[in-house]
């Protein structure tokens, strides 16, 4: 059972607390209907799924309600960081 | 294979278990294959059997990173059932329960399939109509089932909860008579005696670690044990197909999530039939040695680590006292976590891909155990004749560029 | 009843204190501080269970958690409990155990008759049989499990009441024998937040049954002290009978406080056990180890023991569980069970030393007291039925693996055996961490650690006393330090203890025998299970090689006791017979639990009433005093019918129904999601959203709409208002609240954070009355005077701000009946008010309340669907009819718009919203009943669709049903069939989905 | 009757039917019988004003218009509260703030819309939430099996500040906040107030437990 630190509320929180968002970093395509089919479903339903390092979302469903972002190993699962939606994390990498 | 029978067991007590036959060779791969199959899980090796058996493709490696059966097929709650609601998973996951109705037989190996019949309960008035939906597309393919109120429910679990008091009382189920259960480790080791004893060879302790191409077709794996040539390639890696597909510069619509399993100590026997509930969400059977084996939830995030958080057990086992509050008093022995393929559609994947000879069996979530026999059929049949066998044509790859998904149940909270 | 085997010396038992209990129904008398092996024990029982597969008789083995044959029913009725290990039971007064196999006793088993053709039943046998003929399986099994499981479940509802307690602490000591204690001293003196916990009903762990000085003090006396000390740091939570029974991630760990058990009462003031959820910023593993058995035939026998349990019996619970001993042993720590044996004045028959020359410490006090030492001897089999007559002793080779010389027969009625010991790394392992072995002290060691622990002591591999106490000391320190406590130095002198000299232990796994491990009598490996050194050699014979596979096959390790006592002998067996050393082997890893674990803890309140919130309205009381029934939509309870007196639920629904079609009717419409959204974008953000927009929505007006997910599929739908500029409120489905909500925030923060707009939920802020029906004005106005309710001043699909029975209330004329309607929301504190105000004004129009059914009935005879139920998650605004709602000129790519576009989106022949009209007016489909052409087809039948909605609908005077069907909408006045489950088939005509006022006319009024 | 007049409207807080309803119920009834000394007293103090206000914690304009109306400075630091009189400013999230306070809740709204510009959001949540006190010994261990948040670490604050947090409460959500006086506040939602008051009575049974509805 995850410990997550959220950067909003500056202490670190029981997992229940929160949802997970699935990875983060993916862009809403500015225009979609200039996209074919295939590069629509890249969008919608292809993920990165790593063995190591992912770069994720969660929103704080009973805290402060914020989405941020992680950096977790998921193989260990240990967190690496948490960070503001919009700013880049510091570790990236597959393997921790 | 000297086949195995009373008799035999009497013959070799005569001579103290001392000339038993090995289950299956474990030589040193060779330097090619017409097929590789990367993944020796109950899928994979079921493949090999089939591709012997009915394909007379014996030229076959089955390569797994542990030990046969060591993934999901050893971690699963072992429930066998067909009553799902789509056609094209119906028949699929039927086709599945037709060869588990002879699968002792047919591999000389008891599997111990055990028709107790599945109850899948329905909890509120959405529920129920579900159950009608399903139980009616069931009956039209085919497949047995029936909708029964909860005072047969009770006939069949003596000890289950139907009182109307209850937070989410039990407002009635499906019932598959020929559902049921098997021992999970025998089906894994009975494919691989099987399919041996026809030519393949097993391959243990021996990682894939890359996907050999040329001219955009597959040559063979790069394995920890040095490179195997391989005509064909098919993948059969529930929980790192991703990681597989990788290798190949190919990325499939699949996250690993962990999901979560318990057994009771044993007790002796006070439930005979395979119970399930999503809305409490809990499910539960009982084995031959007397454990209750419970199956938990799939937690929310990606994972490898074949563990997870133990508030899911909680709720797991919440679930259980309620359906059985009997059971507050009997104790988990053991939790454990499996990885499972999740796809958007809550339906696999078992399709050729871009790459010439790379064929990818994968994405059965939670479902995956059940179709072990019907999985290992239509993907030997469809990488011995490089086309999609017609049971698997509607879980080929580009319905996610189509968006022909089989069951978008399982795709409410994707997108973004 | 005499007990013939309790000492004048009662160790740390109370011989003043009489206690008694039954065991499988005869009485007998034990004392305080015994448990319940102790005390039959002392009763001289010899036979306490029967093994799993053949029957054999067992007796008590061990002193704790790794008991494999004392396996306990205790208590009965609704509070028995199965599956204990007498070991871990403490007596009390009236407890009643009995043995979970042996029929008709455990003395005489029928059983056993067939266990006697064990050999039959090699691993795996049942893999091998039982297939032909095939439909005989099923009959097979129900035979095989008639032998299945150990004790029984209670069939009735636990009367007991669990606890769960949240911990924080800043160092965990898990384990209070030697090394724990210091550690919890050393951490305590810091100041940081302490957790000690230990699975025994007191602190000392080994201390417990140990001779030696501490600091001059007897063993027990130096826990006392130290225990002393613990209690005076207020810091510091010391938790007896507590067992941490799994280690998580982020160090969390789980422990199961048993409270009452040892009372044995069930006290309705207090819980059976708590479950403390312990988030630790550090934690000391102090698990201590456990003694490895020596394998040898017929080790099974009544009367063959761990050496330390022989000691731990004598020492702590004043019991001699016989009288002549031989001792086994590979090592010499094992001698002391000799020598404490010797001292309560009892015979030593001879020590079996596998090692020649041994000449420690321990080995010389033994040879000094003149007893019997037969060096490079093994004992190679326990002769007796249910008690051990003989051992039968010879020479063995230096390795330890032949016997050399000719057989002696040594006449004794208990042997104590010690293979050295193994260290108890379960909780490290369930971390991750990957036990390594070690040669030199013949145990694995924990691995390096995945998580913020260290191991200190015996379960390090650290098994001499005063190291021990050394490695406790320093973890203790050092774990405060990395919690922020202390400096990490050691504050406490070292304990003194007096150093044995002890020379070096023989590994030695499997005693040899004169015959085969195939041919010897079966030398058993893990006791409960029935798995011996020849089923493990067989399993490798037959081509398992991996450790895991020879577990599965012959399931080792399996038992409740999960291989504590055999995995170690079992793994070196399976090495020896591939080979290969140990450390190739490899290791299996521990799961939780380390030891069962109450399904009832796991659970703790969290059952009954308190499964899950239940969530009520502001008029919830009043739904119950009017004899509503209630459905669960998700959390909520609605009331779904309101029904009088005998009536059946279609005649509350005819009713209710033809009560707002002709008159007026009332719903609580409370638990639709309703967001609040204020901004400078919120139209721009809204319209992105839903299908349709929002952008010249004038305050004072509400618009429908339906939100899509990116994938193109109907999630919710609901009316948005406008409230004033930049202001907006958007109800959602009841079951879609929570979700919605998340959903509009996860689009703000994560892609347009640019949009200037905040979303508050008000769901529980206000109180919703739903007034319908052609007198629905008339009522409005009797409670309401400053809304002109006049059409034209307040028409469909507007909202007015007012005052509602004396209450400030917004009121929404919004129809999902078809019906004129006001919504009336008003302060939740005011719901009950209004509510009752309202059905007042109403009586002269015989105002009726109505349920969730009656409003589906309504709903669906205006075709108005619902999402969830006429919906699947597979199905477009296009497939439901609703086009309309769709705005094609858009100019954002609102959420969803582009999978609309997608060829399987755009397919002919896509599942369409229609009607269903049976051709027998009065038969109703069943709701999800499939819709074939020809219901006269073979299987599979080629479906059509299915029935997604479905009623009588009294003010039609016919049933009506919503489909969806393929390619429906061009199939009107087509026939189609449902077929039943009794081979018959209902007809029905497709036609528009909506059945009742089709012009729309009626809401408008 | 054709018409009502103001005076004759009742309202009711979300608590009104609890200690009738549970001084009734068989398996409380002897918490109830007065002789009890009760580890864990909840006392609802409802039907208060409730506002729920965002607005971006770093214009300075938005912060000092609030505490002109609010006569509170809006806490910053998470995790934090700040009161006056009887007006309670809890943070709960970077933007966004509940208010508490014994005023009238469209008279606060309109005089801080008044006197504060940009892009802000006022909400009224008066109905949707209500304020229980927790006080007593029991307290300490009834928020230990309500919440895996740490209450242990939290110190008293200066004057006019304390410690709050949003975080789960058994199956539901609370704001807990710490008074000096050491009791507890609890802010839950109205429609898992019967939960949260069952759950209560059920956690605090080992010390007894009364419920005193406002």
């Amino acid at each position: 059972m995850l410990l997550i630190y959220c950067p909003n509320c500056l202490e670190h929180r029981e997992e229940e607390e929160f949802s997970y968002g699935g990875e983060a970093h993916i862009a809403r395509p500015l225009n979609p209907e200039t996209l074919s089919d295939t590069q629509w479903a890249d969008y919608l339903f292809f993920r990165k799924n790593p063995r190591g390092i992912h770069h994720e979302m969660w929103y704080h469903a009973t805290g402060c309600r914020r989405y941020f972002n992680a950096t977790r190993n998921t193989v260990t699962y240990e967190i690496l960081e948490t960070y503001q939606v919009g700013t880049q994390p510091q570790i990236t990498g597959t393997d921790a | 294979m000297k086949r195995y029978s009373g008799f035999s067991l009497l013959k070799n007590a005569l001579s103290y278990h001392e000339n038993w036959q090995k289950v299956w060779r474990n030589p040193t791969p060779k330097r090619d294959y017409d097929v590789v199959i990367v993944g020796g899980g109950g899928h994979g090796l079921a493949t090999a059997y089939y591709l012997a058996k009915v394909h007379g493709i014996t030229n076959v490696a089955v390569v797994e990173k542990g030990y046969l059966g060591g993934g999901n097929t050893a971690r699963n709650t072992t429930i066998i059932r067909s009553n799902y609601l789509w056609d094209e998973a119906a028949q699929l996951y039927e086709l599945s329960l037709k060869l588990w109705e002879g699968l002792s037989q047919d591999l000389n190996y008891n599997v111990m399939f055990s028709q107790r019949g599945v109850l899948n309960l329905g909890h509120n008035l959405q529920d129920m109509r579900d159950i009608e939906r399903r139980v009616s597309a069931n009956r039209l393919n085919g497949i047995d089932g029936e909708v029964v109120t909860p005072q047969r429910i009770k006939e069949i679990a003596p000890l289950i909860n139907i009182s109307p008091d209850s937070r989410y009382p039990i407002l009635g189920a499906s019932w598959q008579p020929r559902g049921g259960t098997a021992r999970h480790d025998a089906v894994a080791w009975g494919y691989a005696r099987a399919a041996d004893a026809l030519g393949a060879e097993m391959i243990q302790q021996t990682e894939v670690t890359g996907i050999r191409r040329k001219d955009g077709a597959v040559v063979g794996v790069e394995t920890s044990n040095g490179f195997i040539g391989a005509r064909k390639v098919a993948c059969v890696t529930a929980g790192n197909s991703g990681v597989v597909a990788a290798m190949a510069g190919l990325r499939l619509p699949v996250e690993s999530r962990p999901l979560q399993a318990l057994v009771s100590e044993p007790i002796k026997p006070c439930l005979d039939t395979v119970v399930m509930s999503n809305a409490v969400h809990g499910y539960i059977s009982q084995s031959d040695k007397g454990d209750l084996v419970i199956g938990a939830g799939v937690d929310s995030y990606n994972g490898y680590g074949q563990r997870g958080s133990f508030h899911v057990v909680e709720h797991t086992v919440q679930a259980i006292c309620e359906l059985f509050p009997a059971f507050s008093r009997v104790s988990m022995n053991r939790q454990w976590g499996g990885i499972v393929d999740t796809c958007p559609d809550a339906c696999p994947i078992i399709s050729k891909t871009s790459v010439d000879g790379l064929y990818f069996n994968c994405g059965w979530g939670t479902g995956g155990f059940k179709a072990t026999p019907g999985s290992g059929y239509v993907f030997a049949d469809t990488v011995a004749n490089d086309r999609p066998h017609p049971l698997a044509e509607a879980f080929n790859l580009d319905r996610f560029n189509t968006g022909a998904l089989i069951d978008e149940h399982g795709a409410a909270g994707v997108a973004h | 009843m005499i007990q013939i085997n309790r000492l004048p010396a009662a160790g740390r038992t109370d011989q003043n204190k009489a206690l008694n209990f039954t065991f499988n129904g005869k009485d007998y008398q034990g004392i305080a501080g015994d448990t319940l092996a102790s005390a039959l024990l002392a009763n001289g029982v010899d036979v306490v269970g029967r093994s799993f597969k053949y029957a054999r008789p067992r007796g008590i083995f061990g002193h704790g958690p790794e008991e494999p044959n004392a396996i306990m029913q205790i208590g009965s009725g609704a509070s028995t409990i199965p599956n204990l290990k007498a070991t871990q039971v403490e007596l009390y007064e009236g407890l009643e155990a009995s043995s979970v196999n042996g029929w008709p006793s455990v003395n005489f088993d029928v059983m056993g008759l067939i266990g006697a053709f064990g050999r039959l039943m090699p691993p795996g046998f049942y893999y091998k049989t039982f297939m032909y003929p095939k439909k005989l399986w099923m009959t097979y099994e129900r035979f095989i499990r008639k032998a299945a499981g150990l004790g029984s479940s209670p069939i009735e509802s636990d009367p007991d009441s669990y606890e769960k307690l949240n911990q924080h602490c800043d160092v965990l000591v898990v384990g209070a024998g030697p090394a724990g204690l210091v550690a919890a001293r050393e951490a305590a003196r810091t100041g940081a937040r302490v957790i000690i916990a230990d699975e025994q009903s007191e602190f000392g762990g080994s201390l417990l049954a140990s001779t030696q000085l501490i600091d001059g003090l007897s063993a027990t006396q130096w826990v006392a002290e130290i225990t002393g000390e613990l209690a005076a740091f207020n810091n510091v939570q010391r938790l007896p009978r507590s067992t941490v029974f799994g280690y998580y991630d982020h160090n969390f760990l789980a422990i199961l406080e048993r409270v009452t058990d040892h009372l044995g009462i069930s006290t309705a003031s207090g819980p059976r056990q708590r479950m403390h959820r312990v988030r630790a910023s550090q934690v000391v593993l102090a698990t201590g180890a456990f003694e490895r058995p020596l394998v040898f035939a017929h080790n099974d026998i009544p009367g063959v023991m761990l050496a330390s349990s022989v000691s731990t019996y004598v020492n702590r619970f004043g019991v001699a569980p016989g009288n002549k001993l031989v001792l086994a042993t590979t090592n010499d720590n094992a001698y002391q069970t000799a020598l404490d044996w010797h001292y309560i004045g009892r015979t030593v028959v001879a020590v079996v030393d596998s090692r020649t020359g041994p000449n420690g410490d321990l080995v010389e006090q033994v040879r000094a007291l003149g007893i019997q030492i037969l060096e490079g001897h093994g004992l190679i089999e326990a002769v007796g039925s249910k008690r051990v007559r003989k051992a039968l002793v010879a020479p063995i080779n230096i390795e330890g693996t032949k016997v050399t010389g000719s057989v002696q027969v040594i006449a004794c009625d208990l042997i104590a055996s010690s293979g050295g010991w193994s260290a108890a790394i379960h909780l490290s392992s369930h971390t991750g961490a990957k036990p390594v072995w070690d040669d030199a002290i013949v145990s694995f060691r924990p691995g390096e650690s995945k998580q913020k622990e260290r191991s200190a002591g015996a379960c390090r591999g650290t098994f001499g006393g005063l190291d021990g106490l050394l490695e406790g000391a320093n973890a203790g320190a050092e774990a405060a330090k990395l919690a922020g406590f202390g400096t990490g130095v050691v504050q406490f002198p070292t304990p003194m203890v007096d150093q044995i000299v002890e020379q070096p232990q023989q590994a030695l796994f499997l005693v040899p025998h004169n015959k085969t491990t195939s041919r010897a009598p079966s030398q058993f490996v893990d006791f409960q299970l029935d798995v011996s050194a020849a089923g493990i050699e067989l399993a490798v014979l037959e081509g398992f090689e991996s450790v895991e596979h020879v577990k599965r096959y012959t399931a080792l390790g399996f038992g409740t006791d999960q291989g504590k006592l055999g995995n170690i002998n079992g793994m070196a067996i399976l090495a020896n017979a591939l080979d290969q050393d140990i450390a190739e082997t490899g290791t299996t890893i521990f799961r939780p639990s380390y030891t069962p674990t109450t399904f009832g803890a796991i659970a703790g309140r969290d059952i009954n009433h308190l499964f899950d919130p239940e969530r009520y309205t502001a008029m919830h009381r009043w739904h119950v005093e009017n004899g509503a029934e209630f459905e669960n939509v998700g959390q909520w309870k609605r009331p779904w019918y309101f029904p009088q007196a005998n009536e059946t639920m279609q005649q509350t629904v005819d009713r209710e129904g033809l009560a707002v079609r002709n008159s007026v009717g009332i719903l609580d419409a409370t638990t639709l999601g309703k967001i609040d959204i204020q901004g400078p974008d919120a139209a721009e953000f809204i319209t992105r959203m839903y299908t349709n927009s929002y952008l010249k929505l004038a305050p004072g007006k509400c618009r429908y709409g339906v939100m899509l997910k990116e994938d193109g599929m109907i999630f919710d739908d609901g009316v948005c208002a406008c409230l004033s500029e930049n202001h907006y409120l958007m109800f959602t489905t009841t079951g879609g609240a929570a979700g919605v909500l998340s959903w509009l925030e996860l689009w703000q923060q994560t892609e347009w954070p640019e949009l200037q707009v905040y979303f508050t939920s008000v769901t529980d802020h206000w109180a919703t009355a739903t007034v319908t029906g052609p007198n629905a004005r008339k009522v409005i106005a009797k409670v309401c005077q400053d809304i002109d309710l006049a059409s034209e001043a307040f028409g469909f699909m507007d909202w007015r701000d007012g005052t509602v029975a004396g209450v400030k209330a917004r009121v929404f004329r919004i129809s999902f009946t078809g019906e004129l309607s006001y919504e009336i929301n008003v302060p939740a504190h005011y719901g009950r008010h209004v509510w009752e105000q309202l059905i007042e004004a109403g009586s002269e129009f015989n105002i009726t309340p109505y349920g969730t059914e009656t409003m589906h009935v309504l709903r669906a005879e205006k075709g108005f669907i619902i999402v969830g139920q006429d919906t699947d998650g597979s199905m477009t605004p296009a497939d439901m009819n609703m086009n309309w709602v769709v705005g094609k000129n858009k100019v954002f790519s609102f959420i969803g718009k582009r999978s609309l576009e997608r060829s399987d989106s755009i397919r002919e022949n896509r599942k369409q919203l229609v009607g269903l009209k049976t051709l027998e007016p009065n038969a109703v489909l069943a709701e999800g009943a499939q819709i074939v052409n020809d219901p006269n087809q073979p299987i599979p039948m080629a479906m059509q669709g299915h029935v997604t909605s479905s009623y009588y609908s009294a003010s039609l005077g016919h049933s009506i049903a919503l489909a969806v069907v393929k390619g429906g909408l061009n199939r009107m006045g087509d026939v189609v069939y449902c077929p039943a489950a009794d081979g018959s088939a209902t007809a029905a005509k497709i036609v528009s989905s909506v059945f009742y006022d089709p012009t729309g006319d009626r809401q408008h009024v | 009757m054709s018409k009502l007049r103001a005076e004759t409207v009742t309202s009711e807080s979300p608590l009104h039917y609890f200690s009738k309803i549970s001084s009734h119920s068989e398996g409380s009834s002897q918490l109830f019988n007065g002789d009890l000394e009760f580890g864990v007293v909840a006392k609802e103090i409802g039907l208060g004003c409730q506002l729920n206000l965002r607005g971006d914690a770093s214009d300075e304009h938005f912060l000092a218009g609030a505490e002109v109306v609010l006569g509170v400075a809006l806490p910053t630091v998470p995790g934090t509260y700040h009161y006056s009189g009887d007006t309670v400013v809890y943070w709960l999230g970077p933007n966004e703030w509940v208010i508490t306070s014994a005023t009238d809740a469209l008279g606060l709204e309109a005089s801080l819309r008044l006197e504060i510009e940009g892009h802000i959001a006022i909400v009224d949540v008066s109905g949707g939430q209500t304020l229980v006190n927790l006080r007593g010994y029991g307290v300490p261990t009834i928020l230990k099996k309500a919440s895996g948040y740490d209450f242990g670490i939290w110190t008293g604050g200066p004057p006019g500040a304390g410690r709050c947090v949003q975080t789960t409460f058994a199956k539901a959500t609370a704001i807990v906040a710490n008074r000096t006086n050491g009791s507890f506040d609890l802010i839950i939602r109205r429609s898992f107030s019967d939960y949260v008051a069952q759950w209560l009575l059920d956690a605090g049974q080992e010390v007894g437990c009364r419920i005193e509805s406002s």
